[in-house]
């Protein structure tokens, strides 16, 4: 088990209802989050334009996610 | 230079901030808050921004931006929290010696801006109702065509 | 809107002229003195309008741009008499629901506005000679990949 | 003979020495008009990108002139 904080944002935080948990999970990679996370809070959003950051970096779903690591999970982004 | 401002984005400085006396040419691209969306009437809207990431993404867009088509100058700011119909959301200027580089860099960044940036869009329509724009469809559209808004 | 200035450009007023709710997205571009050309160190331009004629021709260019590229509203000014290097020489603005017409649009009029409308420049260099700039270089340019300055 | 009057632009006016003359001239097109006006002013601009436009229309160089016409002979452009 790791110590995870993760962090929502836009729809994500609105479904989840908080901004911000720290999680003990069973987890390798960033996806695994994502969908744990995701059944923990009864949402259904697809990954398909989803994308994640470790401790303020952007990555690929499958990067490794360590103990102590804060994952931000971003919805479909809509600037401009 | 890329910044995300809570404040009224100051166009005619920004402008300014660009003068060079090597410049031929500037293109400018300005995203406006519109009164409808896929045919809902909106109110106003909301920007949500993860400032760390969107600073660092949009220094990274201007840098390839420059790669790709050497330009002088430029700058981008975007807008977070809350704006009405006819606000300015975001703000692309490139200047170089031709137009050529300065229209092409600006339309890669704000391409690029719309489609990577931590940012996020909440709309307030008429009826009360509001909605996160989702924005698939642009991914797709921009995907064919460079389009959206 | 086209128009011939013998003054400073209001750039601020023009895109304020273009204000439009249903507008998603505003395409400028400014053409601005530089400091050399072709390798010669310039020091100010002179532009000789016929006006009759540049004002047909450039308004004629707006309403083809509008068939090819709908937009919501556009306007170019363009000057005449003697620029100093930084001074803007020419404003085309493009407002419409994406910015896909805005920036299509905005091209396509200075592209025109260059190539068609009766409007000459004449360089006054460092060394104290001047010249009436040709522009067959441009216009063979213009041919390949539409740039000039 | 046709009565002409031309009127010269930018560096054709420089050429020229003057922005405007009524000549009696053996014409029937606009081209005509470039043609022997250069020759008047030993000028040797190529035709390439020069324009021309009668009574404050442009028209092909192979347009008819009439007598009254003004003709505005413009050399190459180059706004913006």
């Amino acid at each position: 088990m790791k110590n995870i904080t993760v962090r929502y944002f836009a729809m994500f935080r609105e479904h989840a209802g908080l901004g911000e948990e720290t999680l003990s999970l069973n987890v390798s990679t960033a996806l695994d989050v994502f969908e744990q996370t995701r059944s923990r809070h009864g949402s259904s959003e697809p990954i398909g334009h989803c994308k994640v950051a470790v401790n303020d970096e952007m990555v690929d779903w499958s990067s490794a996610v360590n103990d102590g690591d804060t994952v931000l999970l971003f919805p479909p982004v809509a600037g401009g | 230079m890329f910044a995300i401002s809570d404040e009224e984005i100051p166009v005619g400085d920004l402008r300014k901030g660009l003068t060079d006396s090597g410049a031929g040419g500037l293109c400018v691209f300005e995203g406006w808050v519109r009164n409808e969306n896929d045919g809902r009437a909106v109110n106003r809207l909301e920007y949500e921004v993860y400032e760390p990431l969107a600073i660092q993404e949009g220094t990274k867009v201007l840098e390839e931006a420059k790669q790709k088509f050497p330009f002088l100058r430029a700058s981008c700011v975007h807008r977070s929290g809350l704006l009405e119909i006819g606000d300015c959301a975001v703000w692309v200027g490139v200047v170089a010696p031709h137009r050529e580089e300065a229209f092409k860099a600006c339309r890669y960044i704000i391409d690029q801006i719309k489609n990577r940036l931590p940012i996020w869009k909440k709309e307030h329509y008429a009826d009360g109702d509001s909605d996160w724009v989702n924005c698939e469809r642009c991914a797709n559209v921009n995907a064919q065509s460079g389009a959206g808004n």
